[in-house]
């Protein structure tokens, strides 16, 4: 189906119903009681985890594919966001040219950027790209201000002018951002029982780019650009001397990922109208790496696992307090509730980077290759076990010949 | 309107910076926020419950609803502080958000708020944007700003170092910066002082030699640093190092001037901060009843005594369930109408008054110095001057404050 | 002219700091292959064990004082150090006045312990493996070893001051016959320089005079057919990241009082310590010493106030247009190795 | 297909003379592909010992887990080398207690010179050859003895793999296709060299693709196919056996 | 006129004169053999040819055109195809994957954005990678990763890979060497045959002179950068001075 094999397609599908059905998966738990401080299915969380995956799927088919590590991704995301935020403020409140401008735009920087950077290639590469996407973000926060509004950030404000469009709404308050008129922040809401879910426009609207380019994704790791891709991580010596020019290739992976960047930028200011500098700072950059690798990169669904995983992390632990803890453990008795607390500390609320931190450390050590591949791999170790026990041949690999 | 309290709560979110260089401050913030709400569900002592000059509030939750609160992590970014207030108004239903430690991220949580329909009460920001250009009409600031500490500063140093005086100006290249600049710059030269060089430095610097070193070169006899946080504490601790402070230039004593001050900093800062004028919204020292009662309560719950942050996120707690409470709703539109203009006294800084057109709060502020004798850990400053409100106060429409539009209110409908 | 040579002064301590951190990360990072992202972490411990220095010896036992009142009004409690008690208030206070040059004795340590918990712990098992997992793993410990120490220090800088007799600054003008306070120089950050310089020469004859450095380059190179000679390469492994972690906390601690150490210096550092290394050329010591001094440099020309009316933001872009241009004229930075991490 | 030696009818196991590097049943795997599969062979003090196959039958794995590398790992048996025993050591230490392996594609280390890729191989003990000596028996390394070592020709590169090997003092020397890429007059050289060492007492195990020159220098032979032994004996009996010859050797 | 046309080329390398003054015709559709003692600049000179090296002086003409200057993807393009010392394959990918890739660049040339249809739509290409399989006689490996083969079939692979281009020259360093005898007679029976069916000129380094003599049409011989002797097969094995720097005794 859709031109690809019969386990692409699968994985696909999985991937769709996921999305579509995550107001329902991402909030398992009844709203008030005290495990609902895990769900995770509300409006701007789905919102970020799609968008980040496409930010990190864009990532990994130059980093996944081609070996090559950008330190400077998040320059692409944050010209995008800007881009976006500037199309809302000059033309209008619809999502799709500020989009469609994102993408461009972010392409083009990518082109220019990649255009230098990968004149060289390992760790100076990725050196090139960290030195531009610093200097873009000093320059935005900094002598750039008119465009991007510095620290503060861009901002839509009463007086924007907007061509096709209003002002200010008859209220005197800012329009909002929309699809043809669909607001991004319409939400349904459904209550089932004690639970309830939420049904937003938004992340529909990101759920189903997410899918469209996860859907492009698997094409180009299956196109023969994906193998030519591969085949330069693995040796440009050889490369070279078949004839092929690698310079193009990783330009165009450069400048492919640099545009699913910005579409990432451009969705997030669709959702939000606000481009921030701290958008294109390192550890912008240095996180999407991570969760690349933390999903594991190179793989197709990894890095948006892995941009779920950080998300999720950053936004549901720092929000647990001792509150909360006091709550989670209110059955124990006193004494022991206490000292259940006092462990868990650390850990939660601004204690979350600590989680994080060893979390990375854990899946690295433990699930070499990240998340997906451990999973794939304690599978089939199970399966394997399982087997076992059923007939106790080992299975030898032949030597060749 | 927007998370409209149907059960017998009410949520709050205090979205305070957790992780990163202001960690600190927010723990302080959240700190006082926890003991407001202990307050006003008529826990403890009842601190500046009782020399608040409103008697609205009743110890008894807001509008009989029992207060219950969030928090997040601001990480002082703006991208990560609106993602945790989306989360507290979208998963955990608050009504009103308060909290941050920087205006970059105050402004941009008050943009969501106003788009959101929820009442912001802004935490530590100090920038004049934040009710100037960027003001909303959702949104509300306790604290003082970058005019205000001109205002306030310029007649002590005046007193102090005449009016023939020639100043450096260091700064930090964003927008808080250069709103501080120009309002201390402003100020001083009216006093008859002459800007020698404003120079800006980057955010992320760590070492500040290279702006300190030509100072003494340049003819300059006052060194202003408009500088926060990490960066504040490092290029005071570089000026002193270089003996800046020991040197007589012009004939005159050098000195150097932090315009916003903070215990925290002070603390960052050590020895450095001995003899050095700036201003601070708040002081624990401060010997009024209303600021003693907070004092006492902050410190006999944790031992130490309260910020400036702390006061400021207490008072604005407070403050919003007063307004409630008059209001008769938790509608944002009720509540900021029962704000806007609203005067009252006993929080700790005199006669206050939230002013409607452009929701700044004036009231005094407070000239301090680095003390020379620290008695303590927590005794570094020292108040030197209580400026009245009056002298900071400024028009609506000055041109500082400028280019926005304070819009209507949202409820979110 | 004076202006000019301000700023190579302050360069020169600038880059001083630069070249020591990128000295210490050069040695895992150019030479044993490791991407770490835990080298800020180490020197931020570095700093800290300063600040730790000092609180130790500023324990104090307290006594009621009743004619002074703390800020609740009760009596309040004064602090003694007990070495002031010990020593004398005298004696007790100069000690304390050194816990920087004194907290240099109990890094060193303290530094080759981390780094030798850290590399047969962690890192020994990350050699082989990709650049991209040492990211992960070295990130994540970076965030460990920060958050631990901002669960005990918070986030707050600490003031950790130098000996008294250091504090001020040294008119360099006068000397070179310039006006008064045209070059001044704090009199700590000529012995921050020095003291830099020292290392950098201890490190530079312990690696280039001994076989020790070819040995570990050669490990880096190919661990298997060094193995094959028999080589202990492991061992010399950790001994290299020993002496790195070393460098690197050496640096922190006598950074500490030019900067309040705080639990997030590190990560300001690491960005601009992984650019000094690349610029200086993968694999090179003298490369990293040089690129840190050359950056430190050129940092504070850009600094100046002639330079910036210029070219307006230089000073917030310099280093990295100054690494792009070199990284694009010298495709192995300034003096780097051929097939160091090229892939 | 997984032939274990009949050892009963092996006259060389049975023989009395003491082995002085005996492989028994060694088993070794890559990851999950198991290479080689249980083979055990003895070689005995000054002897030269041929071992040969095709490409892929598991040669240079069999080296490489008797030189105690990191790949192919070793699941089972048993290395002896002199009485001590080498499957507990790791790599570092069979090369202290006298194994010398020259890898079949010669990992010149990269970034050094000639003559620090020699000195390396002299930093631990027991030193063999002084680096004077070993110029003189491959001049060309002398003349290029300040070059890096990546940059020298193919054949340069195979001297210097040999010379680093005599640089230290071993008992049992191992050579992955030692003549790979070397001249014929080289090879010569390279032969002399390796009957004179025999004749000082060097044990060597060969395995080379040019199976006759490897016979017609070995004192005995064995033959690998598909990680398992399918011949063990004198290497004589191999140049005259043509049925053998044509099966696993295609001569 | 010769297809290829070398012309007083010299490459120093410091104080090393590698090549001095060479000269060089190969004929279209023949086998040139290029032999010599080890560091003699065969190597040196492939590198020339490709764009690896820049010679210092001289000219390279391939069928007329000077391939100086260009960058070896373009010389590629332009029909020479190279095998290397020290097998140069991609080590991540499949052996089918491999081949896939030499035939991608034939078809699409220096550069394509070939991103949406998938490799398996490919037929054109997966057929032609698979018969050169079959011809290279591992077919049977197809799905193993490059990396893990032994160091022979790496090498046929490589040849598999250059020879699916269809170039019109084929430079061969050394492409027999590690190979067993067997696939080693394989090779020459494959490279004979695609001679003939195919329009293409070869030039091969070699040390094995059962290759040499019985590929080649005409052979040069190298030393110390220079050529010595340009003749037939015949006329080199009875060379004196040939037999007395290279061949030495075996021969
Ligand atoms: N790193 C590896 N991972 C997996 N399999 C491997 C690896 N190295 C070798 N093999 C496999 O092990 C088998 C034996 O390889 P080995 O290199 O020992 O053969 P060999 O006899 O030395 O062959 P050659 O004469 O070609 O060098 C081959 O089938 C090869 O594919
Ligand atoms: N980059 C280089 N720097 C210095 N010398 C070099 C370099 N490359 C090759 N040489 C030297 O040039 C000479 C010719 O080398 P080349 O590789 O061409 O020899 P070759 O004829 O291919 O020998 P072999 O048959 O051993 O492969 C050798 O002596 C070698 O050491
Ligand atoms: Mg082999
Ligand atoms: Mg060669």
């Amino acid at each position: 189906m859709f031109g690809l094999d019969k386990k692409d397609t699968t994985m696909l599908l999985v991937v769709a119903i996921m999305a579509l059905c995550a107001p329902f998966i991402l909030n398992p738990f009844p709203a008030g009681s005290a495990m609902a401080q895990f769900n995770a299915g509300y409006p701007d969380l789905m919102q970020r985890f799609v968008i980040f995956g496409i930010f990190a799927i864009g990532f990994n088919i130059l980093f996944g594919l081609t070996g090559y590590l950008s330190f400077g991704h998040a320059a692409f995301l944050g010209v995008g966001s800007y881009s976006a935020v500037w199309m809302f403020k000059l033309l209008s409140m619809n999502v799709i040219p500020a989009i469609l401008l994102s993408v461009a735009m972010a392409g083009l920087f990518a082109l220019l950027i990649g255009f230098v950077s990968l004149r060289r290639s390992g760790i100076y590469f990725s050196i090139l790209t960290l030195a531009f996407a610093q200097m873009s973000f000093n320059l935005a926060y900094s002598v750039l201000t008119p465009i991007t509004n510095g620290e503060t950030g861009l901002q839509l404000t009463l007086n924007d002018p907007r061509v096709l469009g209003v002002s200010q709404t008859a209220d005197g308050s800012i329009p909002v951002t929309s699809l043809f008129g669909l607001e991004m922040r319409s939400t349904y809401e459904m209550h089932l029982g004690p639970w309830l879910f939420q049904f937003n426009a938004g992340y529909y609207l990101s759920a189903l780019i997410m899918l469209a380019s996860f859907y492009l994704a698997i094409r180009i790791f299956r196109s023969p650009f994906g193998m030519m891709l591969r085949a330069v991580k693995s040796n440009q010596q050889r490369m070279n001397y078949t004839g092929l020019n690698t310079r193009p290739y990783t330009l165009a992976a450069f400048v492919i990922s640099g545009m699913y960047a910005g579409l990432a930028g451009g969705l997030m200011a669709s959702m939000d109208p606000l481009a921030g500098a701290e958008r294109m700072q390192w550890t912008a950059s240095g996180e999407v790496v991570l969760m690349t690798i933390l999903g594991g990169a190179g793989t197709l669904i990894g890095p948006v696992v892995g941009a779920g995983f950080i998300k999720y992390f950053e936004n549901i632990f720092s929000k647990i307090n001792d509150n909360v803890l006091h709550q989670w453990f209110a059955f124990m008795p006193d004494g022991l509730e206490d000292a259940m607390v006092f462990i868990v500390h650390p850990f939660i609320g601004k204690g979350w980077h600590l989680t994080l931190g060893i979390l990375f450390m854990l899946v690295v050590i433990f699930l070499p290759g990240g998340l997906v591949e451990g999973g794939q791999k304690i599978a089939a170790w199970v399966r394997k076990k399982r087997k076992k026990g059923s007939d106790d041949t080992t299975t030898k690999t032949e030597p060749a010949e | 309107y927007t998370n409209e309290p149907t059960g017998s709560s009410v949520t709050l979110g205090f979205n305070v910076p957790q992780t990163g260089p202001y960690a600190d401050e927010g723990a302080d913030e959240l700190r006082a926020y926890e003991l407001a709400v202990e307050h006003l569900n008529g826990g403890g002592d009842g601190g500046m419950m009782n020399t608040f000059s409103s008697k609205a509030l009743q110890g008894n939750g807001i509008l009989g609803k029992k207060v219950e609160f969030v928090t997040g992590d601001t990480q002082t970014k703006s991208d990560a502080a609106r993602a945790s207030a989306k989360s507290m108004i979208e998963k955990d239903g608050a009504v009103m958000i308060t909290g941050g430690s920087s205006s970059g991220v105050a402004i941009a949580v008050q943009g969501l708020c106003q788009e959101a329909g929820v009442i912001f009460m802004a935490g530590l920001t100090h920038s004049n944007d934040t009710t100037g250009k960027d003001k909303k009409a959702n949104g509300f600031r306790h604290f003082f700003n970058g005019y205000m500490s001109g205002a306030a500063l310029a007649p002590v140093l005046k007193n102090l170092y005449g009016t023939d005086r020639n100043a450096y100006h260091l700064t930090a290249d964003y927008t808080w910066g250069w709103t501080q600049e120009e309002s201390i710059a402003a100020a001083t030269e009216a006093l008859g002082w002459n800007t020698v060089n404003k120079v800006r430095t980057p955010l992320a610097a760590t070492d500040f030699s290279s702006y300190i070193a030509p100072v003494l070169n340049s003819g300059a006899d006052v060194l202003v640093l408009n500088h926060y946080g990490g960066n504040m504490v490092n290029s005071l601790t570089n000026a002193v190092q270089f003996g800046l402070r020991e040197k007589i230039v012009n004939g005159k004593q050098f000195e150097i001037v932090v315009p916003l001050y903070s215990r925290l900093m002070a603390k960052g800062a050590g020895e450095n901060v001995k003899g050095i004028h700036g201003s601070t919204n708040w002081h624990w020292s401060l010997q009024d009843e209303a600021s003693k009662a907070f004092v006492k309560s902050f410190g006999t719950k944790y031992g130490f005594p309260p910020s400036q942050a702390a006061h400021t996120v207490y008072c604005q707690t407070l403050l919003y369930a007063d307004a409630a409470e008059r209001a008769g709703t938790f509608n944002p539109c009720g509540i900021a109408e029962a704000l806007e203009g609203y005067e009252f006294d006993g929080l700790g800084n005199g006669k206050t008054l939230y002013r409607a057109e452009d929701h700044q709060c004036f009231k005094d502020v407070l000239v301090v110095r680095g003390k020379e004798n620290p008695t303590s850990e927590f005794d570094l400053l020292e108040v030197v001057e209580v400026t009245p409100a009056a002298q900071v106060t400024y028009a609506a429409d000055h041109p500082m404050f400028a280019g926005g539009q304070l819009g209507t209110c949202n409820s979110g409908t | 002219m004076d202006a000019i040579l301000l700023q190579i002064l302050n360069g020169l301590d600038k880059g001083s700091a630069y070249a020591l951190i990128a000295l210490g990360l050069t040695l895992i990072f150019g030479t044993l292959g490791v991407v770490n992202f835990a080298h800020g972490a180490l020197f931020m411990i570095g700093a800290f064990c300063s600040v730790t220095v000092q609180r130790i010896l500023t324990i104090s036992f307290e006594t009621v004082d009743e004619t002074q009142k703390d800020f609740l009004g009760n009596p309040l409690k004064v602090k003694t150090p007990y070495v002031e008690s010990w020593f004398g208030p005298e004696t007790g206070a100069a000690i304390i006045d050194w816990s920087v040059p004194i907290a240099i004795l109990f890094a060193i340590p303290v530094m080759l312990a981390v780094g030798y918990i850290m590399e047969r712990g962690l890192i020994k098992h990350f050699y082989k493996r990709p650049h991209a997992d040492q990211i992960l793993v070295t990130f994540g410990l970076a965030i460990v070893l920060q958050e631990v120490v901002k669960y005990f220090y918070g986030a707050n800088p600490i003031p950790t001051g130098a000996p008294d007799v250091f504090k001020g600054s040294f008119d360099f003008g006068v000397m070179l016959g310039f006006e008064a306070n045209a070059i001044i120089y704090p009199y700590w950050r000529l012995v921050y320089f020095g003291f830099a310089a020292l290392i950098i020469g201890g490190v530079f004859s312990f690696l280039q005079f001994t076989t020790f450095g070819m040995v570990v380059r050669a490990g880096m190179a190919d661990r298997e057919t060094v193995g094959l000679l028999g080589i202990n390469i492991d061992r010399r492994f950790t001994i290299m990241f020993g002496i790195a972690a070393a460098v690197a906390g050496l640096a922190g601690v006598m950074y500490a009082p030019i900067n309040s150490p705080n639990y997030h210096m590190g990560m300001d550092f690491l960005v601009l310590s992984f650019v000094v290394v690349v610029v200086g050329g993968m694999g090179s010591l003298p490369g990293a010493v040089l690129a840190g001094f050359l950056l430190g440099i050129l940092e504070s020309f850009a600094s100046m106030n002639e330079v910036k009316s210029l070219i307006p933001g230089i000073d917030q872009i310099i280093i990295y247009l100054v690494a792009i241009l070199i990284l694009l004229t010298r495709p192995r930075g300034l003096m780097g190795r051929k097939g160091v991490m090229e892939e | 297909m997984n032939v274990k030696p009949d050892f009963s009818k092996n006259a060389n196991m049975a023989t009395t003379a003491p082995a002085f590097l005996s492989v028994w049943d060694m088993h070794a795997y890559y990851g999950e592909s198991y290479i080689v599969q249980g083979i055990s062979f003895n070689v005995h003090e000054g002897e030269i010992l041929a071992l040969l196959g095709r490409n892929g039958a598991g040669k240079t794995s069999t080296l490489r887990a008797i030189a105690r590398l990191d790949d192919p790992q070793v699941s089972h048996g048993e290395i002896w080398l002199d009485h001590k025993p080498l499957h507990n050591m790791s790599s570092y230490e069979a090369a202290t207690v006298g194994l010398g392996l020259v890898p079949e594609d010669r990992r010149i280390i990269a970034g050094l010179t000639v003559e620090e890729n020699l000195q390396l191989a002299q930093i631990a003990p027991p030193i063999g050859w002084s680096i004077e000596r070993l110029y003189e028996l491959f001049p060309r390394l002398g003349e290029r003895r300040k070059q890096e070592g990546v940059t020298l020709s193919g054949g340069e590169q195979q001297m210097l793999a040999i010379a680093r090997a005599l640089a230290r003092d071993i008992k049992v020397l191992l050579l992955d296709e030692p003549y790979e890429g070397l001249a014929p007059v080289i090879v010569d050289e390279i032969e002399k060299t390796l009957i004179h060492i025999k004749e000082q007492g060097m044990t060597t195990v060969i395995v080379e693709q040019n199976a006759v020159r490897a016979l017609e220098l070995a004192d005995r032979a064995v033959i690998l196919d598909t990680g398992g032994i399918v011949f063990d004996g004198s290497a004589s009996e191999v140049l005259e056996n043509e049925e053998l010859r044509a099966e696993y050797l295609a001569i | 006129m010769g297809i290829l046309e070398v012309k007083g080329v010299n490459k120093r390398f410091g104080g090393l004169q590698a090549l001095g003054d060479v000269n060089l015709s190969v004929a279209e559709n023949t086998v040139h053999a290029i032999i010599g003692p080890n560091g003699a600049g065969k190597s040196t000179l492939l590198n020339c040819l490709v764009g690896k090296l820049i010679p210092d002086t001289g000219s390279v003409m391939f069928d007329g055109q000077s391939v100086l200057g260009r960058k070896p993807f373009e010389i590629n393009q332009m029909g020479i195809s190279r095998v290397f010392q020290t097998p140069e394959i991609f080590g991540d990918l499949s052996v089918l994957e491999n081949m896939m890739i030499p035939c991608f660049a034939k078809r699409d040339g220096a550069f394509e954005l070939n991103a949406i249809p998938s490799v398996a739509s490919q037929k054109d290409v997966l057929e032609k990678a698979e018969a050169m399989l079959v011809d290279m006689n591992m077919a049977d490996k197809r799905h193993m990763n490059a990396a893990s083969m032994s160091r022979g079939d790496k090498r046929r692979l490589e040849i598999g890979m250059c020879l699916s281009q269809e170039p019109r020259l084929l430079l061969l360093d050394e492409p027999t060497a590690g190979m067993a005898r067997a696939d080693t007679n394989n090779t020459i029976d494959l490279l004979k045959q695609i001679k003939d069916e195919r329009d293409i000129t070869i030039a091969i380094i070699e040390h094995d002179m059962h290759v040499v003599f019985s590929l080649s049409e005409r052979i040069t011989v190298l030393a110390q950068g220079t050529p010595l002797v340009e003749d037939t097969p015949e006329n080199i094995k009875g060379h004196p001075k040939v037999r007395e720097a290279y061949l030495g005794e075996s021969a």
